[in-house]
């Protein structure tokens, strides 16, 4: 799915995918932070966004 | 070719008068030139208008899900190709089903044909591989080799690889180097380009679904398209939506989808639908090795894990 | 040029749980803005769309009656994405009212005749609305006999449960209450299903006596030959469909049978008009 | 014909328009008009709103999709509300605003003009106007050309209608390769080619002779036809019931297509998004041919099969609406759905088979 959206146009860095279990407190804060600031980096997504004007 | 129909018809004949099967499903003339429409004949006296020609492009196995009774289908390549899938999904028994094969040179581009006309074709025939195509204002000479479908020029599986009889002899089927030239094309461009490729790909989309209705794997009784209950997208010709439905779509069809194109057959619009779904067709062959419709004891690899799927996308 | 698709904005002024199992409630509107109540002005079998702004409409017929003013009055069953948003509203909260949309039980040809009204489940609303027209003391004098037959899964499952009790102890108008089973030992009336009721209870037909019908299609579909049993015909049975709409107005196309459209020929038909078109309700 | 505008005291006339000055002349109108017309890309020709620097693509074969759009947009805002609780009007819809101003359609089919005139029956009836549609209508100048060539397909003239059929046209062009001759049938079209700056006068008899002449030329070389005459003298219930319908409707994949390219077919759906604290209805088009378009919340369907809504689209085409309006039937030969189907599914041979069709006692 990632490959097709990026395929598409979406910047690959948009896209993450991840496996925590509920026991790994520390994997999901580190995982968000991570992905928060590679989609900051990106500044804001203009495609898939719908436009009701 | 005419030796082919000629099989057809006295195959098809035989099963009805056998009663080995309840009908046979195949493609009849249509009303207009270069058209074909899928037909089930019942009645042995009907077998004379099954034809098959170079303009038979949608997918036949789109007719049998669901199908209670025995019955007969006419099957280019990837019309077997899609009931082999059908099997694996289980929409079809194999014993229920009897394959006519019909080993397949390719069909025709039709919108490519009608555009080296000002106006509309009005006679269509072929010859061994010379289409003979005329309208009003002229008459034009073609190879058939150079007006094939997309998906025809990278097709490597041109022989039915399931059947029960064969209706003409077996093709070559084609060595490529490289199966998906046209997905490298894109993937060659930067972001921006890819999502202006993809944008004004569907600009044109009415969201008829015809390429949903037209494709053999699109058997879901109520597509996401059409759920209300949650509502996954917007109905109107809002691109958003109109993208997220083709992106989806193909993604449904990730491991399963033979490359028929019966999408891009049926679509008014001539959208080459094949863009999104030929993306996921390269994947799943590079990732798993896998070809979709092949054998009849495999699941798709997006219905199965091993621990060597490869997983560095995952964190 | 009026805009048929503007809503008239209502506050939901109560909410009533209609059944036992919560499927069903009652909604009681006031209009927000003065003089809208007179222009949807109604009668008795018509419907309007309930209309929740970023949400949808839905058809629904109305329940109050055009004898009772200051609000109106829908009865409304959860199944689908707005009447799920709708149950879940609160008394206070503004949204539209779309109508009145379609024709109305023929209440001038109904003059001076019996009536017999037979309703089953939740598609009683229209039908209380017309008893409480017929009943009103400016109108009871038009009619002649009244006979009611309703019926519901169980106690419980019946709407308006304290108007039929009163209705029941009137003398002028007969009720036939039922219900398909229940163990309540002190349950007094009917226990079987509205056909086999209104074949045992229901007058027999005369020219002048005419039955109005509303419910699920099967109901229907098995009154009828109950009916046709007690001599009525296919002109003297009423009925009111319900199909899918969207626009009320007769535009949008898909709740049509044959060449009527449902939304704005009907709702209401007589067996007689419906046995001419296709059965596609 | 043309009843309405002799009424208002208008005679209609004749100008000439050399081709030289048609662009300039266009240009000139969209100080008061929007442009609508043909426009060709790499998939075909669509019917599009024409920005500044677009012109129409006059010489035009077909479009794939009909003029229907200019008046009845696939999707088109129809209400809005707000829904934030802070403010007075809160959930209180009112009509969006859309942009009414004058606009022309140029190069309509003369049967795409015909086809809005049927569907003008629905929108603007005796009980309810649409206003979205109706105050487009009011708003919009059909200029058509008249087609000296009528494709293979054409079988408009069986239909009640034609290449040259002035039908709810305001301007009629005839193509004189160098120059067009216009027949100015409206106090609009007159307005338009004013707006246009086109005021060459034709003598009126001879221009009306050329126009007989090349309708006929053109009517002449139509190849295709149905039968309706006897159509109007069954029941419904008999065509509803008749054998055909399960073989003709075995092909069929009930996609949408038919129904879109239709310049007739009218029917919408109504649906509502929110986004923040803003709510809009919209409209879409809709299609008889999904299962959804008449199934009911609670799963009952009374058109659930392929079979049933296939007899529909040809049951309302043909017989429900010649039968409820008495105008003929809903088609005006374009002959889109033709090409267009997917499994070729052929409205002509479907319209001589309801017509042919006898009940058997």
């Amino acid at each position: 799915m990632g490959n097709l959206l990026e395929h598409m146009g979406i910047e690959r860095n948009r896209v993450h995918f991840s496996w925590i279990s509920s026991a790994e407190a520390t994997k999901f804060v580190d995982v968000v932070k991570e992905i928060s600031n590679k989609v900051k980096e990106l500044e804001p997504n203009k495609k898939f966004v719908k436009d009701y004007n | 070719m005419d030796t082919c129909i000629k099989k057809i018809r006295d195959l098809s004949a035989d099963l009805l008068e056998k009663g080995e099967v309840e009908k046979v499903i195949g493609f009849a003339k249509g009303t207009i030139p270069m058209a074909t429409s899928p037909i089930a004949i019942q009645k042995k006296q009907d077998v004379d208008k099954l034809i098959f020609n170079s303009t038979c492009g949608l997918n036949l196995a789109n007719y049998v899900s669901k199908e209670k009774g025995k019955i007969a289908i006419i099957a280019k390549g990837c019309d077997a190709r899609n009931i082999v899938t059908h099997i694996v999904e289980n929409q079809i028994q194999r014993d229920q089903i009897y394959i006519i094969g019909v080993p397949c040179t390719g069909m025709v581009d039709k919108p490519k044909i009608a555009a080296l006309f000002e106006d509309e074709i009005i006679e269509f025939s072929e010859d061994n591989g010379t289409l003979t195509v005329s309208s009003l204002l002229k008459t034009q000479t073609l190879k058939k080799q150079d007006y094939l479908k997309g998906n025809c020029l990278y097709c490597t599986h041109k022989n039915p690889g399931i059947y029960d009889v064969l209706a003409a002899d077996l093709v070559e089927e084609q060595k490529l180097d490289n199966l998906f030239p046209d997905v490298d094309q894109i993937e060659a461009l930067d972001e921006e380009a890819k999502w202006n490729h993809f944008e004004n790909l569907t600009k044109n989309c009415i969201r008829c679904y015809a390429c949903r209705n037209a494709c053999p794997l699109c058997y879901c009784p109520t597509c996401f398209v059409d759920e209300s209950d949650p509502q996954w997208l917007g109905k109107g010709q809002d691109k958003t939506d109109v993208n997220t439905f083709h992106f989806l779509r193909a993604f449904h069809c990730a491991g399963r989808c033979t490359d028929c194109g019966a999408c891009v057959e049926a679509c008014p619009m001539g959208i080459n639908v094949r863009d999104f779904t030929r993306k996921l067709n390269k994947d799943t062959f590079l990732l798993f090795g896998w070809e979709a419709g092949l054998d009849v004891t495999k699941r798709p690899p997006l219905d199965t894990y091993s621990p060597e799927d490869p997983d560095d996308f995952i964190k | 040029m009026e805009n048929p698709y503007i809503p008239y904005p209502v506050r939901i002024d109560d909410i009533e749980i209609a059944t036992e199992d919560k499927s069903l409630k009652t909604f009681k509107f006031v209009f927000l803005n003065e003089g809208d109540e007179e222009k949807f002005s109604y009668q008795a079998g018509q419907f309007a769309e309930l209309s929740i702004p970023g949400v949808g409409e839905i058809p629904i017929g109305i329940a109050s009656s055009p004898v009772e003013k200051g609000f109106v009055k829908f009865t409304v069953f959860r199944t689908g994405v707005v009447t799920s948003y709708l149950h879940n509203m609160k008394v206070g909260d503004i949204m539209g009212i779309r109508g009145p949309l379609g024709n109305w039980y023929p209440w001038d040809k109904l003059e001076n005749k019996n009536v017999v009204i037979i309703g089953g489940g939740f598609a009683f609303t229209t039908l209380r609305s017309s008893i409480v027209y017929m009943l009103d003391p400016g109108n009871r004098s038009k009619f002649k006999n009244i006979d009611v037959v309703y019926g519901a899964r169980s106690p419980g499952m019946l709407l308006y449960r304290e108007e039929l009790f009163e209705w029941e102890k009137r003398n002028d108008i007969n009720m036939h209450i039922t219900v398909d089973g229940t163990d309540d030992p002190n349950w007094k009336y009917h226990k079987g299903f509205v056909p086999q009721i209104v074949e045992q209870n229901a007058p027999k037909a005369d020219k002048d006596t005419y039955a109005i019908i509303c419910g699920p299609p099967i109901m229907i579909k098995f009154t009828q030959p109950s009916l046709t049993l007690l001599g009525y015909k296919e002109h003297q049975i009423i009925m009111s469909l319900e199909n899918r709409m969207k626009c009320g107005i007769g535009m949008c196309g898909r709740c049509n049978i044959g060449k009527e459209l449902v939304c704005k020929d009907g709702p209401v038909f007589t067996l007689e008009q419906i046995n001419q078109t296709p059965k596609e309700y | 014909m043309i009843l309405s505008n002799k009424q208002k005291g208008y005679t209609m006339k004749f100008i000439t328009i050399d081709k030289n000055n048609w662009t300039k002349g266009i240009d000139k109108s969209r100080k008061t008009y929007q442009l609508f017309g043909p426009v060709k890309d790499e998939n075909g020709c669509l019917i599009k709103k024409l920005d500044q620097d677009v012109h129409p693509d006059m010489g035009y074969y077909e479009s794939v999709m009909s003029a229907k759009s200019v008046l009845f947009p696939q999707t088109e805002k129809i209400l809005f509300a707000s829904l934030d609780e802070s403010l007075e009007d809160h959930h209180i819809m009112k009509r969006a605003e859309n942009d009414y101003s004058p606009r022309a359609v140029l190069g309509i089919r003369p049967y795409d003009a015909k086809a809005i005139a049927l569907v003008k029956l629905n929108f603007d009836t005796k009980e309810f106007q649409d206003p979205y549609w109706c105050d487009a209508y009011d708003v919009t100048v059909f200029v058509g050309l008249g087609i000296n060539k009528p494709g293979p397909f054409d079988f408009s003239t069986s239909v009640g209608t034609g290449p040259f059929c002035e039908e709810n046209l305001d301007i009629l062009l005839a193509d004189l390769d160098d120059k067009y001759l216009a027949k100015i049938l409206t106090p609009k079209g007159d307005a338009f080619a004013i707006a246009c700056g086109f005021d060459t006068m034709a003598d009126e008899k001879e221009s009306q002779v050329l126009f007989d002449i090349l309708r006929k030329e053109a009517e002449k070389n139509i190849a295709s036809n149905v039968e309706i005459n006897k159509l109007k003298d069954k029941t419904i219930l008999e065509l509803h019931e008749a054998p055909f319908w399960d073989d003709m409707a075995f092909s069929c994949i009930n996609c949408g297509t038919c129904t879109y390219v239709c310049p007739t077919c009218w029917c919408f759906d109504i649906q509502d998004e929110a986004r923040q604290k803003q709510a809009f209805r919209f409209r879409n088009w809709d299609t008889c041919m999904s299962p959804l378009f008449t199934r009911h919340a609670t799963g009952h369907n009374p058109r659930s099969t392929k079979v049933q809504r296939v007899r529909q689209r040809f049951m309302h085409k043909l017989k429900y609406f010649l039968d409820k309006y008495d105008q003929g039937i809903m088609c005006v030969g374009c002959g889109r759905c033709v090409k267009s189907c997917p499994v070729n599914i052929d409205i002509r041979e479907v319209c001589n088979m309801m017509n042919a069709y006898e009940k058997q006692d």
